[in-house]
């Protein structure tokens, strides 16, 4: 295992510290906490919170800022935070609005923002991200697993909450847009959790795993390499299968790298994908492309769409300013 | 389990306290390293490090637990591990312990404490939303707590290793909760991690009682 | 190997059209033409050209538009471009004001602009990148090479391009930005050329490659593998040592992975570099933190620190809209 | 080398252009791995992918170039190098082929023929600020040129080999040009891999014309 680090231990509040000391004009890390806040809160709007294990930087402490969350709870590598450290968080950004919890659902992270809920006793609501299309539903009862759509769901949330919408209705809008961004990821390499020192799981030279989270665990099944539009053909269509047919066709999709996949291979894969996205009859009017929900050092990528409407576009389109996401201003 | 007449056990001594919370601790941190590799398996790796920075936090207060009384103790190692652990763990052992320390007060008999350890079990599927044979920690505490309401004479021997064949029993079974849901069918095969921390720790409370409470 | 691609001989094409689809708003690239130009070109404004081998994205292609590059010339992977090439990216953007070339100092880079240059006749300076400071000075007379420096000068030239600046004072302030920037990285692991299939050298775990470049080249020396603050402390003071001190202090700092370098592992990086800067003397008052300038997938970084004045640091304030680098607008 | 007394050799037949061509590119195409392989070693090891980019775009004009007299295949075959190599070999070779190019009507002797190559590398060390001893594809061609204008009679047989001697003759040089310049004194025992692959292609033309002119 190589990784710039000190400690294995120190890595998330060292990191977190790191980030804090490049973005000091957006970003406040209480020394000790372990969340990170908006400098200047919106006074009056929703507070947008959320957070998760620490390992798939920039989500969730990249994109606190203007326009998007208000704060992020990160916990150890892989592990969701703790309710205490939840429900600091809520109390750091809460102004009177209620707070509306973002959360990408696993066992862990559910059941610590429950008992953070439970601890909290002002206006809240959550929104579980349950985008990831490769899990079979037999056996499952809880549904999905949230991925890389986490981040679609905070960046328009973030907007709808920063133009002053109530709780309710950014409930609403919250759970339409879960139901309609769905996410399916294929991996060339596992990944090393630091205290572990060696890899999760060992993949051959010409093997991927189909069907990831972004925790470098074992995917759905282990197939041979392919190449790119192929990939592209198997994500693209698995994700179409769980989408419901919209009625402009107009798509954002989201390729996501898993952290140490290079930018060259993510463009590429950008082609790929709008081929076959478009070749399914949907239009691609919006793109982000970039390592933006990762599993510390894994190799591979994810596919995300997003069905748009004119509202849900409107919203992507609205200025954001965090580490990781910037525009119109 | 022996049994007594008056209201409620004796409380146990301060040493036996310190010798319990050592050993399940102690326990713990030895079997990290397998706790990793179960989780590895199946999960994602970490659950040997969760579990043992659980336990460190717990040894970190060693000296201020053992003076508290039994329920006060339990309460407090299930606030420590909540606030510590984080994950799935976190809140699954945490609330188990939590649980018991309600009416731990009431325990009098293997009849009371069995109420209170099912007690602790709904809990715990509560929170998980989980129920028996989705290959979780429940599967190693529900079959105990089984074995407690059946009103059996048991002895401690005897509960230890009716913990480790439960945790055996979950390597059949096909994950429905937890990370190892989403592997489907390869979960199979594979000892659930969370079930051989329980395991651990029942047996390390079994055989620190075994000796000291003889 | 295992990459997201199809064949390797189309990795550079595909990519490109991949980042145009992906920036349909800002960028364009004529089918079969290797270079990316600005959908919207500054008439009467000088022309900012560059260009390089692949393999180092975002740059430069990743850094055209407004404020930054008119147009990228890419060549095949760590190949720099052909003058035939070259000339025909300049004559798609310059619109009479003249061109500026900003290119890296390699022997291929530099004979290639050279040959375009001799090939074209307006007006048309270069600034050549030397920011590196590893290599020793006794043997090559022919100057440092550029890396990571490069994207601080096209950022800056780009914003003083954009304000209407004429070319001679354009290469005044290029040439002071060269002498004010100075970068030193470490590799973690080479990198695999897609073509070759395996990397270009090994490394054993508890090794690194100090002073390497972004080719995957070997470094100036191997030593053992150290922790974060030690490697800051090394590349910080290594930098420093090249740098003129500067009256007021204040510094950009650049912190850049090589590629498959995770967020986690850089954002811990910056407050390591913050460290040792301060403890220097330097007031660090501006952070870049993120793979910008890359080597395919090598694990590692660099650091590059620019001494700032008032007029640098509004320059790099200045908006810029770019694939990879946005702010201000 | 034969003489001839007419004002220029009467110009080749187009079946040994095209064996020439062929051969040349058929060289560097077999030896392309070795030549990544010498480039991994001091450079970005990508040299052999470079040169047989070079040649293959090359060899896809064959039928066009034979048609041509020799100074235009050498113009042409320069502007394909230029044109599709890149890096430091496209305009390293690339001038070298055009400069020869220029001259090479006025080729009528050994004399003659040794001052359009001397020109050639003049050009090369001029495009890449260089000069002998720096670890460079200069270090087989300077010498090659060195002895063409001593005057001395000289076989196919022995050009050949003084090209392999001084691409031998870069391994315990220091690069002082080019990516191997990067690593100081580590540059020292490794064979250039732009010597080398002047060293094939010299090697190649030498021996075309030694089977096919006599
Ligand atoms: N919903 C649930 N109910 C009960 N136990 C669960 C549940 N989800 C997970 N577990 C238990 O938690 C264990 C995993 O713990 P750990 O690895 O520490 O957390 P995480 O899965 O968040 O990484 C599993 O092996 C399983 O026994
Ligand atoms: N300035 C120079 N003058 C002459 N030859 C050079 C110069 N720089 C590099 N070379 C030659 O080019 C070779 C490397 O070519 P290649 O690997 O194709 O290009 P790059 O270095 O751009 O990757 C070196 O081995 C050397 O012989
Ligand atoms: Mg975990
Ligand atoms: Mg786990
Ligand atoms: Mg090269
Ligand atoms: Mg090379």
């Amino acid at each position: 295992m190589k990784k710039l680090i000190n400690r294995p231990e120190d890595i998330v509040a060292e990191s977190l510290e790191g980030l804090a000391i490049s973005h000091s004009d957006i970003l406040v890390v209480q020394p000790g906490a372990r969340f990170v806040r908006r400098r200047t809160l919106g006074r009056g709007k929703v507070a947008l919170v959320s957070g998760g294990g620490s390992g798939h930087d920039p989500l969730h402490a990249g994109f606190v800022g203007k326009g998007m969350l208000d704060a992020a709870c990160m916990g150890e590598i892989f592990t969701s935070p703790t309710p205490d450290q939840i429900v600091a968080a809520i109390n750091a950004v809460e102004t009177g609005a209620g707070t509306l919890l973002v959360v990408k659902n696993y066992d862990g992270d559910v059941m610590n923002f429950d008992m953070a809920a439970e601890m909290c006793d002002h206006a809240l609501r959550s929104i579980l991200v349950t985008d990831d299309v490769s899990i079979p539903i037999d056996g499952r009862s809880t549904g999905a697993r949230g991925v890389a759509g986490t981040l679609i769901v905070e960046k328009i949330l973030g907007a709808a909450a920063e133009m002053g919408w109530p709780l309710d209705r950014l409930m609403i809008l919250g759970e339409r847009l879960v139901a309609q961004t769905k996410s399916m990821g294929v991996a060339l390499t596992s990944c090393t959790v630091p205290a572990n020192r060696t890899p999760t799981f060992e993949l051959n030279d010409d093997e991927m795993e189909l069907g990831v989270g972004i925790h470098g665990e074992r995917g759905q099944t282990r197939v041979k390499l392919d190449n790119a539009d192929a990939i592209a053909r198997h994500l693209v269509s698995k994700v179409l299968q769980c989408l419901p047919v919209s009625e402009s066709g107009d798509a954002l999709i989201l390729i996501n790298g898993f952290g140490a996949t290079p930018l060259i291979e993510l463009n590429l894969m950008a082609r790929s994908v709008d081929q076959a996205v478009r070749h399914a009859g949907l239009r691609p009017v919006r793109y982000l492309v970039g390592n933006y929900v990762t599993a510390l050092d894994m190799a591979g990528c994810s596919v995300t769409i997003t069905l748009l409407d004119a509202e849900i576009e409107a919203l992507w389109d609205a200025p954001v300013h965090t580490s990781a996401l910037r525009w119109g201003c | 389990m022996s049994q007594h007449s008056d209201a409620s056990f004796p409380d146990l001594s301060a040493a036996i306290k310190r010798r319990l919370i050592e050993h399940v601790c102690e326990t713990i941190e030895e079997h990290a390293e397998e706790l990793t590799r179960l989780d590895k398996a199946v999960g994602d790796g970490d659950h040997g490090i969760n579990m043992s920075r659980g336990v460190r936090a717990i040894s970190a207060e060693t000296e201020q637990l053992v003076q508290l009384e039994t329920p006060r103790i339990l309460q407090r190692v299930g606030m420590i591990l909540v606030m510590n652990i984080g994950g799935a763990a976190g809140p699954i052992f945490g609330t188990f312990f939590m649980t018991l320390a309600k009416d731990f007060r009431t325990a009098r008999d293997q009849a009371s404490l069995a109420q209170i350890f099912e007690a602790g079990v709904e809990s715990v599927c509560a929170r998980g939303k989980s129920r028996p044979g989705q290959k979780t920690v429940i599967d190693v505490l529900a079959p105990l707590s089984g074995l407690l309401l059946s009103g059996k004479p048991l002895s401690l021997a005897a509960f230890s290793e009716a913990a480790s064949a439960a945790a055996e029993a979950t390597i059949p079974l096909q994950a429905q909760r937890g990370r190892a849901s989403f592997l489907g069918a390869r979960s199979i095969g594979h000892l659930d991690p969370g079930a051989r921390s329980a395991e651990l720790m029942i047996k390390a409370v079994c055989s620190v009682l075994a000796k000291e409470c003889k």
